[in-house]
């Protein structure tokens, strides 16, 4: 029963999830509608349990005076302090007169988003060394690779250092090979994941495909 | 507007909460502090891109599950079992759900088996190998690869296969010819025609490519061949985007940085700039540890 | 190889660096010829009679913000200019920020209020799930607006929007990667036949060009994309009666700002073109040195 | 619209007037002043009242494959043998894992970032076991960073049955499968230090990868070990094709279990996707000759390339 159960709930939501994409009545629309609300609901609960597992490992980590532990107390005082500000807002114990969300907004502000944006933008200098260090022309397919690539970035920018016809050009080289051959190649692409998708998302929903569910 | 017009004018606060108004001192030393700890990086793993590091992940999941909560929690739990337990009560009431009226007592008895699984879910946390969170990710599977599965074979097969389906010669060709004067060579139907055919060889070849369980004779060799030719160049061209992103973001750094030095963050003088004070300080502090740590190997 | 890889890379990200910062403080800049992917973006929305009702879809966060928050502004003024009332959603949890943000600074100055000209219904969690939520039933999806938590019905909008997006023209997605537009085209696009437009982070935009113009009626991708549209924006901006000069004067200095990053771009795909020829040249002279 | 569909029978209108005329009223079910279309359309009762009639090609898209699918495995079961062709990134791992036995140096594994609920995940942990059961082979340590608790699981069990499947359960060390950080970029950097530190003489990368697949690839490349990655994500396969030996393209990842494991259930699913390609190719290629020759009628003359266009919803 442990493995039956399991399975048996994914075939009956798969199947009625489908047949609620093929059915114009009403009630497979209130199924649907059931239906994707809870996956969000587990999907928001599930993200609990990443919150338990960065939990436990730092506070582990703290206890155990790993040599990192004074980054991990940083790390624990920023989510539960965030946390708390967030939950007292929400639930209306604090409030500002910039909004119901203003102190959760600060700190998405001035400290989320920086860090997340450098972070990617941390890219563009490993682009620039991987360019020197590792995008050899080893072999035709690299070759064609890194021309192309070239060319793209070439005709993705003003070129006011060259005469006109030369950006023009680039431009055109550019424009040819998104909107025919690399439209081709990413249809093709798109189509090949599709039947993945609908061969895996089928034998899912079949029942055929257990291994999510090991022992 | 008179009131935003009257915030740019006003001094800077060192914390101002208004989402809209400039950023405030306390914030601008903050995000400049940061964006320079992350770079530091670059250098070398250091203690700023730690202290920056842990910062990001506690703040980044705090705000997140601050996000499932809300929107994932309380809205479809509590908030929907509330609207539905005011007309409960009520003889002949019914709950609209995606515009098919349902039985309350019905629709109030699926929510609440939909957070009892929520529940089953959290068991993990106290017994990794318990039976119970299977329940509820067996339903999300189930509706996440159906959604998956129908939407993607509509759209990404057969209404892409459709959208693929162009007439290779320009109707318009009878009227102005194959290479009419005075228009681009992008426009003229002779251009337009190869065009065309190059998509419709380079679909089938790279499709081709991506046959597997067929005999490779010298004909389907070749075929798949121009279809990783046809591949290479794709990728080339995603190359090429993914550069002019990342460039992007890291101009979009540099200019914020910029507008950190402006003097209002600096106390209304050009030499308390934040990010050259930091700089200088985050720099000189790494200068300090590696010459400290070679005098170490040194003696 | 050996060559090559002796250098020490911090030496390529120090000239990166010097490149980006020396050529942000210079300050050149130059204006773009416009391509006919973003020229239909703009021609859709400018077709669309005043009065209409659209759904701006805010699928981003602060990391692709630099790349999509220009081009969202930019719509908002476009979209306010023209009369064409929105409603805001947004699938990626960091987004609805952004949205109120951009709304409040700009929809006043063309005289559009709140819950008659746009709504926010905020964030939504479950990614495609929650896009097919949209699509069937947006009152059981938003009971209550995300602003001021009002009940979805009294908002005077909102009375013109049904289930499976009835009275809704087109939608539109600010989109940085998953879920984004290849998302909302097979849940919406798919599904109930939507006339979509999409802005897009450079990454994702090569995905875009299979599904124009069959499913996707236009597109602005990356910067390049950002700029072009901000050009055309801004140029036909001076046409509204607009009760605020700041929003306009914002956008223009914002196009101004994207034609001078234009130009550092320029410089950063030459040096990552310049160390990418360097690198092989060493390489093979390498090679045959061995040899 | 009875009326012009009566007055375009008594002239002589091809056969797909009438067809196209039947299938937009499946489209719409009824007309705008509620007239029928085309009989058993539209009527209460009729074929609109159970199926979405737009959707219905891929309905029946869906229902080929299944059957197709079913059909390749049956066969596969029964033993009908279903080719396939080689993969050169897969034969590579073979040659990786052997040059790090003679150099004495481990083979790292990184079975991309994602979470276990993503499907190349599970795949990675397919061909992990295979990877592991020919380091035990060759008795090469076999190191796998992960990013997420609960594939850390997975992936220990999939290197202990790699093990059992050599006959070597005593090659299985637990601390090789390392739990590095569920941050992206932390997660990312403690793979480049095993890379700089330990020196793998193989690195293979398999599963979903985002940003940090260029930094993986580049440090993996400067380290001077032979790479061989594969994803479905195509926005990262540029890097690894630029910066690695061999790379396992898209699809062909999907393929990937099927090749190492020969499982009939598997190589059935390969089967039918691949007949549906055929079948893609044909109709793609009908519909642009058609486009070509008919072109685009009008509403009350459509072409026969309207026609056939309708029969993709």
């Amino acid at each position: 029963m442990k493995r039956e159960i399991p399975i048996a709930l994914t075939v009956i939501c798969g199947l009625l999830i489908t047949w609620a994409f093929f059915s114009p009545s009403e009630l497979s629309q209130a199924v649907n509608v059931e239906l994707t609300a809870w996956a969000s609901i587990f999907f928001a609960v599930a993200f609990l349990l990443g919150i338990g597992n960065l939990v436990r490992i730092s506070l582990k980590q703290i206890s155990a005076r790993h040599p990192d532990w004074p980054y991990k107390a940083l790390l624990m005082l920023m989510l539960f302090g965030y946390l708390s500000i967030g939950l007292l807002e929400i639930h209306g114990v604090i409030e500002s007169e910039y909004g119901d969300k203003a102190y959760q907004d600060w700190i998405y502000e001035r400290i989320f988003k920086p860090l997340q944006s450098t972070m990617f933008a941390l890219l563009a200098f490993y682009i620039a060394s991987a360019a020197f260090r590792a995008f050899r022309a080893r072999s035709m397919e690299a070759t064609l690779l890194l021309t192309a690539g070239a060319l793209v970035m070439l005709g993705q920018v003003p070129l006011p250092i060259a005469p006109p016809e030369v950006g023009a050009f680039f431009a055109r080289v550019q424009g040819f090979l998104m909107a025919y051959v690399n439209a081709a190649g990413q249809s093709a692409i798109i189509m090949g994941a599709a039947l993945g998708t609908l061969a895996t998302g089928l034998r899912i929903v079949l029942g055929l495909e257990r291994s999510y569910l090991s022992e | 507007m008179s009131s935003m017009l009257a915030l740019q004018d006003a001094a800077t606060p060192f914390v101002s909460l208004d989402p809209n108004g400039p950023v405030d001192i306390i914030g601008a030393w903050l995000m400049c502090f940061l964006t320079l700890s992350v770079f530091s990086f670059l250098y070398k793993d250091n203690p700023f891109y730690k202290v920056a590091e842990h910062v990001f992940v506690g703040v980044g999941t705090a705000y997140f599950a601050l996000q499932y909560y809300k929107e994932g929690i309380l809205e479809p739990v509590r908030d929907h079992m509330y609207d539905i337990a005011e007309v409960m009560g009520e003889p002949g009431a019914s709950f609209s759900l995606g515009g098919y009226d349902a039985d309350p007592t019905i629709a109030f008895i699926l929510r609440a088996v939909a957070a009892i699984f929520g529940l089953m879910l959290l068991t993990r946390l106290f017994s990794p190998n318990s039976w119970a969170p299977r329940w509820p990710l067996a339903v999300m599977v189930g509706v996440y690869s159906a959604l998956k599965l129908t939407g993607e074979t509509q759209s990404k097969l057969v209404l892409q296969t459709k959208g693929l389906m162009k007439p290779l010669v320009p109707e318009n060709v009878g009227e102005v010819g194959w290479f009419p004067d005075g228009v681009a060579l992008e426009s003229t139907p002779l251009f337009l025609t190869i065009a065309n055919a190059i998509v419709v060889i380079g679909v089938i070849c790279a499709l081709s490519h991506f046959l597997f369980t067929w005999k490779r004779g010298r004909t389907l060799g070749a075929v798949s061949r121009v279809g990783i030719i046809v591949l290479m160049i794709t990728f080339g061209s995603m190359f090429g985007f993914t550069v002019l992103g990342r460039i992007a973001l890291l101009i979009e750094r540099v200019n914020e940085l910029f507008d950190l030095s402006e003097p209002d963050y600096a106390f209304g003088t050009p030499f308390l700039s934040p990010p050259v004070i930091l700089t200088v300080l985050i720099a000189g502090t790494l200068t300090l540890f590696a010459l400290q740590r070679k005098e170490g190997t040194d003696s | 190889m050996a060559q090559a890889t002796d250098l020490d890379r911090r030496w390529i990200f120090l000239a990166m660096g010097v490149l980006v910062v020396g050529l942000f403080a210079s300050g050149v800049s130059s204006p773009m010829p416009v391509s006919r992917y973003v020229s239909d973006y703009y021609d859709t929305i400018e077709a669309l009679p005043e009065g209409s009702v659209v759904m701006l879809s805010a699928d981003f966060d602060p990391a692709s913000a630099a790349e999509l928050f220009p081009t969202y502004q930019a719509t908002i003024h476009h979209l306010m200019r023209r009369g064409i009332r929105v409603v805001n959603v947004a699938t990626w949890p960091a987004a609805p920020p952004y949205t109120r943000k951009a709304f409040d600074a700009i929809a006043p100055a063309y005289g559009r209020e709140y819950g008659t000209d746009w709504v926010e219904l905020g964030f939504k969690p479950g990614d495609d799930v929650a896009m097919a939520q949209i699509g069937q039933s947006i009152r059981t999806t938003y009971p209550r607006d995300d602003r001021d938590g009002t009940a979805i019905d009294q908002l005077p909008l909102m009375s013109e929007v049904g289930d499976s997006f009835e009275g809704i023209e087109l939608l539109l997605t600010m989109s940085a990667g998953y879920p984004g537009i290849l998302e909302w085209i097979a849940q919406a696009g798919g599904r109930y036949d939507m006339t979509m437009l999409a802005a897009t982070t450079a990454v994702q935009t090569p995905d875009l060009f299979a599904y124009y113009p069959t499913q996707l009626a236009g597109f602005c991708g990356g910067a390049t994309g950002a700029t072009q549209y901000l050009q055309l924006v801004a140029n036909s901006a001076g046409t509204a009666t607009i009760m605020d000069q700041a929003p306009l004067d914002e956008l223009l200095a914002v196009k101004e700002k994207n034609q001078k990053r234009m130009v550092i771009q320029m410089w950063g795909h030459l040096l990552i073109i310049a160390l990418i020829v360097l690198g092989n040249v060493l390489y093979f002279r390498g090679r045959k040195a061995v040899a | 619209m009875i009326q012009p569909l009566l007055a375009l029978q008594d002239a002589v209108t091809p056969w797909w007037v009438d067809l196209n005329l039947w299938l937009s009223g499946m489209g719409r079910g009824t007309d705008a002043d509620g007239s029928v279309l085309a009989p058993g359309i539209g009527t209460p009762g009729g074929l609109d009242d159970w199926i979405d009639t737009g959707k219905l090609p891929t309905l029946i898209a869906i229902l080929i494959y299944a059957f197709l699918m079913l059909r390749s495995q049956a066969k596969a079961k029964a033993g009908a043998e279903i080719p396939i062709r080689r993969i050169a990134g897969l034969d590579a791992l073979d040659e990786a894992i052997g040059r790090s036995t003679e150099m004495g140096r481990p083979v790292l594994y990184v079975p991309g970032i994602d979470e276990i609920k993503e499907i190349q995940t599970i795949y990675s942990m397919m061909i992990l076991r295979h990877v592991a059961r020919k380091t035990a082979e060759y008795g090469t340590p076999l190191i796998v960073p992960v990013k997420d608790s609960v594939v850390m699981t997975f992936a220990e069990e999939a290197c202990k049955q790699g093990c059992l499947d050599a006959g070597r359960p005593d090659a299985f060390i637990a601390d090789n499968v390392r739990y590095l950080s569920n941050e992206q970029f932390a997660y990312c950097a403690g793979v480049a230090g095993i890379m700089n530190r330990e020196k793998p003489a193989a690195n293979i990368m398999l599963g979903m990868f985002f940003a940090e697949s260029l930094i993986l690839a580049e440090t993996g490349y400067a380290s001077g070990a032979i790479q061989v990655a594969g994803t479905a994500k195509q926005h990262q396969l540029p890097f690894f094709v630029a910066a690695c030996d061999y790379t396992i393209i898209g699809e062909e990842y999907f393929a990937v279990t099927a090749y190492l494991t020969r499982e009939p259930g598997l190589l059935g699913t390969i089967r039918a996707a691949d007949i549906i390609k055929v079948i893609v190719i044909i109709l793609f290629v009908l519909g642009v000759i058609l486009a070509t020759a008919t072109g685009n009628g009008t509403e009350t003359s459509p072409s026969l390339f309207d026609v056939y266009g309708r029969l993709f919803g």
